[in-house]
């Protein structure tokens, strides 16, 4: 069974459509990514997904069940987490506490715990704690921890975000563009933590723009211009899609 | 960076220091000022007299003219020289914290003036409801207190009162010589009845004076035979009547009566009247709206008022006139609605304290020796007329006069004696 | 730490055995007033120093708790709930109105809820003056239930209340520090810096404000009771927009969002304003210069500690770190960020 | 049913200086976001100003034909400007440095701004009341079984004539062009060549203006003031142009106009209505933003993400 399934899925702003009667699936356990020229729509896709934007008409279904009207925390605790394509960390909260908070839909204290710090409440801030040092190191940031995370250079940034999304033990991670801005040195580190990300357990979709990166590391490759999807497959299957060669080599920008 | 984040740190620490210390100096200066006077006493010298009212915040313009009344009788008093070679002096303190007057505030000012032994009586404050606060703390000092201002009833009266002689049931320290709403009302509609006046609409301010007043005003009228056709409230810090007035016109009042005083509104709404087509329609008050504000206010609209003034005839006039005078000398601005009740208020306070230096054989009087000279005030000279205590500490004097203005100026048409 | 411990107990101890050595009643008095402001601060703190919602009308929940203190408590209706039961009640009620206001106000964005709040701040006081015939209006409540401990009455001295309130305090200062530094408490951070970013990491945003706002209210609520209970009295206009502002400037002044800064900012405030101005008012006029009005100058003083410590120091005389980082958007000096993170776990733990 | 009418009529004309002072609520939070919370005490500059221009002018009275044209004139003009130069003082002072600081700093420093003029006006004037001397006779007409004098139609008058000049200046002029540049987005207009700086202090100055010319009308209309009249005009104001959708011109009238009516009406139509105008109004306020933030004439704007 699909971990992620769209059917039909149309998203428009007034007359403007920005997803056309978008289908696929996503299984569980690999690499996706989702490509297209810009403004094909790949970011409302993930605002769709998050439940920032209700879906004009379609629908989605995660691991079995629909996400119709749920507000984004309440997906985001089913198990979807994501970075954004302009960093969203808390910036004037430590790395560690980011990561933590990231951790929130998978808590337990309520109101009265946090207030009276009970037994409880301590014990899981202390394994909280442990697994947030743990996902730092996990994404090369052990030392980073009490920074603020504004402080740290952009790439870290970028893994910071990546380990503050893994905090909620997702069973879906959205990438939104990760790579940009990063030098080829990060960049392969970022590919060498996707391969680990996946070898967890956690199945990854991206967006990205660079398309070495999305050769290299995507099993899966989905296709969009216009907000609609053109090609889907293998990315050499797509890279050899006529659709696919015109949309890009159509615009300038196809080149990135 | 490092340098720049330390020296700031330690800037603040410095202010913080700085304040602490502050602090603690200002702490100390105060004791030592409240000792250094107790020891002035013992060498016979400094008497102090507590004010409390609120001066500052939209309350200033009723609180300031108040406390300067008291203030000026005091420094006039010591001008012409207490027995003994005493002197006296003002202890004034501020019972608005955040602009408007606080109860807490009048507790711990009272409290203040308890603590510091040179202070043998106090004025104040102005509001019922901080009087609430204040009362039961001169009661169990044995200080008395005059308020030249706060009119609710319960303050001396039935249940209420008793209930804020905590420490003292049988003894009352507090006093006032301004009556109390219950009287100014039922003169009020007696009056209207006097004048045939059938229906009334009836309009207060919502504060302790206005609204106790009013309510007054709207059960004695009904009582004597009157039709309330309505009894409405005003909002603090309203400016425009006029919807409040077509609806009082469109039920055909003979007379708009008003609770308050001209800075809540009275005169404003005397003079939208015209506006609202009701000129003809009369108009009366109490004693807030007796001061020059409401004909300034008001302008031409203000004649044709009717007000009463919970005094006898003769106050309006000679005994008056020096007073408002020396008291634009002194403060260069006209006389409040309350100062001449606060100057009325201190003078009574300073004769009984010179009265006791003299029994006492020129010695410090004791707070209760004080207290008891007030409470014996009898036929006290007053630019508000004579002034006595009865038990409870209300004014003996249950004369009013009804006043009505023509050509701006407050003019004798009545006198309403409530003991016939 | 020890360090830091032992100094907190010596200034515990100062408070607990300054009323015997301070025979000036008045002093305990306005000591006790600062303790009703204190407490009124630390609840705000929450709302806007963690939470960063700017409540505009937080004087309401104050007059909320004196009111339902006045009311059960007293002969207005001849319900006499004990004084201590009170003070879990009244919390109570006073975050029920603040789940009531906050409920369908919170997905408001900030200014709006300041003016929504500020709404609120006025209408609350408004309706216990017009409801006169459960509020005596104008004249207030009074003659409240006098508390009392094992059989002995408060009376009207204000030493107990400054016990109670001392106590209070002390606990407000623990449950303040244990919030922020729980679940909750990274969500309402993590609310302040990105509220679309704490949606995803599974905030339900609106949920945890309201925690923000009932919990603010709480402290009120609770501030209101014991305040109602020593002055003896309510009365509708104890609670305007300009007591909002205060306890607002009180946190300004300290600093948002640190506890100490805050406790230090209202008692410097309140010291200033019933304490510092008018007693030095009187000075001057028992010294002569009898037209000297200090306390003439108290809003001048209010806005002027609003406006230049915004412009100059807007986290406040003992800022929160973070605080002072977001305000001025400066890389903090690290070692001085290590050394605060391990305090910050050594409380944690 | 004279009644209603009348009320209508008492309603409007009190809206008519709600909407002047909406005017430039709205401005000001339409180009920078900022609820300029002083700016309640700048319409009670405008009426102290203006008191002190007629005694300066020696007017103590009722007067007519030309001089009354020209001592109305002298003194609305003068008042907005010296208004006008107090808001852009304002704005350079306490507001400028805080454009990119967290949206609570610039809100607390106009609370702050607020209480400052409060207490200058109170330095000024005194804490009482202050009288306006009667420029302007007022007589009344009777339409029907409504009165409407002279001093109302003014004041609702002045407001729509301001209002349609103020709409005027922002469509048709260079300036207007770049303050609505500017409301859209600061960063844009900036690349674009618009000075940033000199458009907000013009809006600050034409909001101010406003104000003033509201301190101007009610002073002579209510023939009184004091230094805290602002704290209520200004709420209500801000109300008003909540309840027209803030940003947006017509919409502060209307909202300005709307809450009069309110106002009016619930003083007639609840029983001891005076008292709870207030409350009413405040409702409305809570109401309107809980139900629909952006206004009467608003539009709602997506979230960015």
């Amino acid at each position: 069974m699909a971990l992620l399934a769209l059917d039909n899925v149309t998203k428009a702003f007034g007359g403007l459509v920005a997803v056309k009667e978008l289908t696929f699936e996503l299984d569980a356990g690999g690499i996706a990514a989702m490509i297209g020229p810009n403004g094909a729509g790949k970011s409302t896709v993930f605002n769709l997904i998050t439940g920032i934007y209700a879906p004009s008409s379609g629908s989605i279904d995660f691991d079995g069940r629909s996400l119709r009207g749920l507000r984004t925390n309440r997906i985001a605790a089913r198990g979807i987490a994501r970075t954004f394509q302009n960093i969203r960390l808390f910036a004037f909260m430590s790395a560690l506490d980011n990561v933590m908070t990231g951790r929130h839909a998978r808590m337990g204290a309520s109101m009265f715990d946090s207030l009276l710090h009970t037994p409880r409440q301590r014990a899981e801030e202390r394994r909280v704690r442990e697994r947030a040092r743990e996902l730092l190191k996990f994404v090369d940031l052990e030392r980073a921890g009490a920074s603020y995370a504004r402080n740290l250079p952009y790439g870290s940034q970028r893994r910071l975000e990546i380990a503050r999304a893994l905090a909620s033990d997702p069973k879906l991670l959205l990438l939104d563009e990760p790579a940009a801005g990063m030098n080829p040195r990060e960049k392969d580190e970022l590919i060498a933590l996707i391969g680990r990300i996946r070898d967890s357990g956690v199945t990854v979709f991206l967006i990205e723009h660079d398309m070495n990166l999305v050769m290299n590391v995507s099993e899966r490759v989905t296709v969009l211009d216009h907000g609609e999807k053109i090609a889907e497959g293998s990315p050499d299957a797509v890279r050899r899609d006529e659709r696919v060669i015109e949309a890009y080599l159509g615009r300038a920008d196809g080149a990135a | 960076m490092q340098t720049i984040a330390a020296t700031s740190r330690l800037a603040a620490l410095a202010a913080l220091v700085g304040l602490v210390g502050c602090s603690g100096t200002t702490t100390t200066t105060t004791s030592q000022s409240s000792s250094g006077s107790a020891s002035a006493v013992a060498g016979a010298t400094v008497i102090k007299i507590g004010i409390d009212m609120p001066v500052s915040g939209a309350d200033a313009s009723t609180g300031i003219p108040t406390r300067n009344g008291a203030v000026q009788a005091i420094e006039e008093a010591d001008r012409k020289g207490a027995p003994a070679g005493f002197t006296f002096v003002a202890y004034d303190l501020d019972d608005a914290v955040q602009g408007v007057h606080d109860p807490a505030q009048g507790a711990q000012n009272t409290r203040a003036f308890v603590s510091d032994d040179a202070v043998l009586a106090m004025i104040g404050p102005f509001n019922s409801s901080v009087a609430r606060a204040e009362i039961p703390i001169t009661n169990d000092a044995g200080l008395a207190q005059i308020s030249a201002s706060a009119t609710n009833p319960g303050l001396t009266k039935g249940p209420d009162a008793a209930s804020l002689r905590t420490s003292h049931p049988d003894v009352n320290s507090f006093f006032r010589v301004c009556t109390t709403d219950d009287r100014q009302g039922a003169a009020g509609a007696q009056f209207a009845r006097k004048l045939g006046l059938k229906k009334a609409f009836i309009v207060d301010d919502n504060e302790t004076y206005g609204k106790g007043l009013a309510d007054v005003f709207d059960a004695q009228f009904r009582s004597l035979g009157g039709t309330v056709l309505g009894h409405e409230h005003l909002t603090k810090g309203q400016t425009d009547y006029k919807a409040l007035l077509t609806k009082a016109n469109a039920l055909g009042p003979d007379v708009i009566f008003y609770g308050g005083t001209t800075a809540t509104g009275g005169g404003l709404l005397r003079k939208q009247m015209r506006d609202a087509g009701m000129a003809a329609t009369a108009y009366l008050g109490g004693d807030g709206i007796s001061d020059a504000e409401f004909e300034t206010v008001a302008g031409d609209a203000a004649n044709g008022v009717y007000y009463t003034v919970a005094a006898p005839e003769t106050s309006k006039l000679p005994s008056a006139a020096g007073f408002v005078a020396a008291y634009k000398k002194r403060w260069s601005t006209d006389v409040g609605p309350y100062s001449a009740n606060a100057y009325a208020a201190a003078n009574i306070e300073i004769a009984a304290i010179e009265k006791a230096i003299v029994a006492g054989g020129a010695k410090t009087p004791a707070r209760a020796d004080v207290l008891k000279n007030v409470a014996a005030t009898n036929g006290f000279p007053s630019p508000i007329g004579p002034i006595g205590f009865d038990k409870n500490g209300d004014t003996t004097n249950p004369i009013l006069t009804v006043y009505k203005i023509a050509n701006g100026k407050g003019v004798f048409v009545d006198q309403i004696n409530l003991k016939s | 730490m020890t360090r830091r411990h032992a100094a907190l107990g010596f200034l515990g101890l100062a408070l607990v055995v300054y009323p015997f050595v301070d025979r000036n009643n008045s002093h305990v008095d306005f000591l006790a007033n600062a303790g009703a402001f204190i407490l009124l601060a630390l609840g705000l703190n929450i709302v806007v120093g963690f939470a960063g919602l700017l409540d505009l009308g937080y004087a309401a929940f104050f007059a909320i708790g004196s009111y339902s203190y006045a009311m059960l408590a007293s002969q207005q209706f001849g319900i006499h709930v004990p004084f201590w039961l009170m003070l879990l009640i009244a919390p109570v009620v006073a975050a029920l109105f603040g789940l009531l206001l906050g409920a369908p106000t919170l997905r408001l964005r900030g200014d709006y809820l300041a003016i929504v709040t500020l709404g609120f701040g006025e209408i609350v006081p408004q309706t216990f003056l017009n409801l006169s015939q459960y509020t005596n209006g104008p004249n207030g409540i009074s003659s409240l239930d006098q508390p009392s401990l094992f059989g002995h009455a408060f009376g009207f001295s204000a030493t107990p209340y400054y016990y109670v309130l001392l106590g209070l305090i002390a606990l407000g200062i623990l449950a303040a520090r244990n919030l922020q530094n729980s679940r909750l408490g990274r969500a309402w951070m993590a609310i302040r810096e990105d509220e679309l970013a704490a949606r995803h990491m599974g905030i339900n945003t609106t949920a945890t404000k309201l925690a923000a706002f009932a919990l603010g209210a709480s402290f009120s609520g609770l501030a209101g009771v014991v305040y109602a209970a020593k002055l003896d009295l309510v009365s509708p206009d104890e609670f305007g927009f300009n007591v909002s502002v205060l306890v607002l400037s009180m946190l300004v002044l300290g600093g948002m969002g640190n506890i100490w800064g805050v406790i230090v900012g209202s008692f410097v405030l309140s010291f200033i304003n019933s304490f510092l101005l008018p007693q030095s008012t009187s000075l001057a006029h028992a010294a002569g210069f009898v037209n000297v009005d200090f306390t003439n100058y108290r809003f001048m003083l209010y806005g002027v500690i609003l406006v230049t410590m915004m412009l100059f120091r807007p986290e406040g005389l003992i800022p929160s770190r973070q605080r002072a980082a977001e305000f001025h958007e400066a890389i903090l000096d690290p070692a001085l960020a290590a050394q605060e993170q391990s305090e910050y776990e050594g409380v944690a733990r | 049913m004279d009644v209603f009418f009348q009320q209508i009529v008492n309603g409007l004309s009190l809206g008519g200086i709600y909407a002047l002072i909406a005017l430039g609520y709205t401005m000001v939070y339409g180009i920078i976001e900022l609820i300029n919370f002083a700016h309640g005490d700048v319409y009670t500059l405008g009426t102290f100003f203006s008191l002190a221009i007629l005694t300066g002018l020696g007017v103590s009275g009722e007067m007519h034909g030309l001089p009354l044209v020209g001592v109305v004139l002298v003194t609305l003009i003068a008042a907005m400007l010296l208004c006008g130069l107090t808001g852009v003082l304002i704005e350079r002072l306490a507001y400028r440095r805080l454009r990119n600081a967290p949206r609570l700093a610039p809100l607390i420093t106009a609370i702050g701004m607020s209480f400052i003029l409060e207490n200058v006006m109170q330095l000024w004037h005194g804490p009482s009341p202050i009288s306006f001397p009667e420029v302007i006779p007022n007589p009344a007409w009777a339409l029907g079984g409504v009165e409407v004098s002279a001093k109302q139609i003014a004041v609702i008058g002045l407001a729509i004539v301001m209002m349609a000049a103020l709409q005027l200046f922002i469509y048709k002029t260079k300036m207007g062009k770049a303050m609505r540049a500017t409301a859209q987005d600061r960063d844009a207009a900036q690349l674009m060549g618009i000075d940033i700086n000199t458009t907000i202090a013009v809006t600050f100055l034409i909001g101010s203006a406003l104000a003033g010319a509201a301190g101007f009308v009610s002073g002579v209309y209510y023939g009184t003031t004091w230094f805290f009249n602002g704290f209520e005009a200004g709420l209500k104001a801000f109300t008003a142009a909540v309840l027209g959708g803030i940003g947006n011109v017509a919409g502060a009238m209307l909202g300005g106009f709307l809450i009069g009516l309110i106002e009016a009406i619930a003083t007639q139509y609840i029983p001891g209505g005076a008292q709870w105008t207030n409350v009413v109004v405040f409702s409305v306020l809570v109401l309107v933003l809980i139900f629909r933030p952006s206004g009467l004439l608003g539009e709602s704007l997506p979230e960015k993400v």
